[in-house]
């Protein structure tokens, strides 16, 4: 799968975008996000707050139940700022 | 239309491809958004504008779709640019053209009210302290609520 | 500023003497009137636009102060053409500047709705009957009276 | 005093402006639309429904109890439709 990272949670995990298998059990957003805080000290401190994050899977909003699979592309993020 | 893009945008060339020869438009409802130099009581040099291309382009389009559905409206367009700007410069212009000047502010308002939840874009200032993360705010959440009242 | 005038107007150019060199705008609203070519189902090949001089400047000057009053407003115009125009013309321009998008779009409107119910201006079009005076519409008064409850 | 008529009104008086002495007992705008139905045929049509006409006193709305003097600049005309 690929995993994008926008904003300031670029910056606190260190990685713009990666690409992965889909690790064990991963199977849905709320799963991710979990896997995401075991990952190191960048990530944990990135995913920390998970009301502060916004997820997107194939580029549409996602709530956590929402399934992730092994082609889908998965965006983390704040709150957008734009306009 | 949509466009997302690095480079600045001229309103007037934009507002004649927008209404040029059609005789059905009464009103043009245009918002021109601009880098201030101070916010939060912090000066700003400049701002870096980051996005989410791919994603971008598809919720500007789920946005312009969603006012073509709700209101009589002849054109539409919404601007977005990214990159780094300078105060004064334009980073969004959103216009709506229609046979009424309600459809046309209403359209317009939506659009620019529902891109600030929606549209993945980030802003970074560049202030004495350093560069600092926009935080969004709860009153553009609620901007873009009153909208959803209406569907 | 207020500018009532014959000639026709160049929208980027009034935009850039509205918010241009001055950063503290964060957000411009403008509102473009057009003739249109078809009203109340009935063909209009031109439209003549008497107005009362004097008086007008006066009340736009007024409705002008009165937005002034109400916003935080950097800037604003309001330019409202008379005599002939033709189908596509331009017809009335209202601009506002502010740091903020809320009062730019509330007092932008807040102008054109009050000019619309204010300002003494006419409305004669040319229809295959010959020339007809438009009659006021219930909804332009209503629309001002949105405004009155806010003072 | 002078008199202004726009729009339809215009059309309907054949007048576009005229300068008058104050009529005797003249002394308000609804003494003045009173009179302007007794001049005769244009003016009598033109100001039979008081309700479709609006009126300035020196380029201010006016209402019809507001006073009108030897000085005054009077304005009548339908609502407004400009925009």
């Amino acid at each position: 799968m690929k995993l994008l990272y926008f904003a300031w949670l670029k910056t606190k995990t260190g990685c713009a975008q990666e690409t992965l298998a889909r690790p064990d059990g991963v199977d849905n957003v709320q799963a991710l996000l979990t896997w995401q805080q075991g990952r190191g000290a960048g990530f944990a401190d990135g995913f920390a707050d998970l009301t502060a994050l916004r997820v997107a899977v194939n580029q549409e909003y996602a709530d956590p139940s929402h399934p992730v699979g092994d082609d889908d592309e998965v965006a983390f993020f704040p709150p957008v700022t734009g306009g | 239309m949509i466009k997302v893009q690095q480079e600045d945008f001229d309103v007037a060339a934009e507002l004649q491809a927008l209404s040029g020869g059609n005789h059905k438009i009464g009103g043009v409802t245009v918002f021109v958004g601009l880098v201030r130099d101070m916010a939060d009581n912090e000066n700003i040099s400049a701002m870096t504008l980051e996005h989410y291309p791919g994603m971008t382009e598809k919720q500007l389009e789920k946005i312009e779709q969603e006012a073509r559905n709700r209101w009589p409206l002849e054109n539409s367009l919404i601007i977005h640019r990214y990159g780094r700007l300078a105060p004064g410069e334009q980073i969004v212009m959103v216009a709506t053209a229609s046979p009424h000047r309600d459809a046309a502010f209403d359209s317009c308002r939506f659009l620019i009210d529902w891109l600030k939840t929606k549209a993945p874009f980030w802003k970074l200032e560049e202030t004495p302290d350093g560069g600092k993360w926009v935080d969004a705010r709860a009153s553009d959440d609620a901007a873009a609520e009153r909208w959803r009242k209406l569907s």
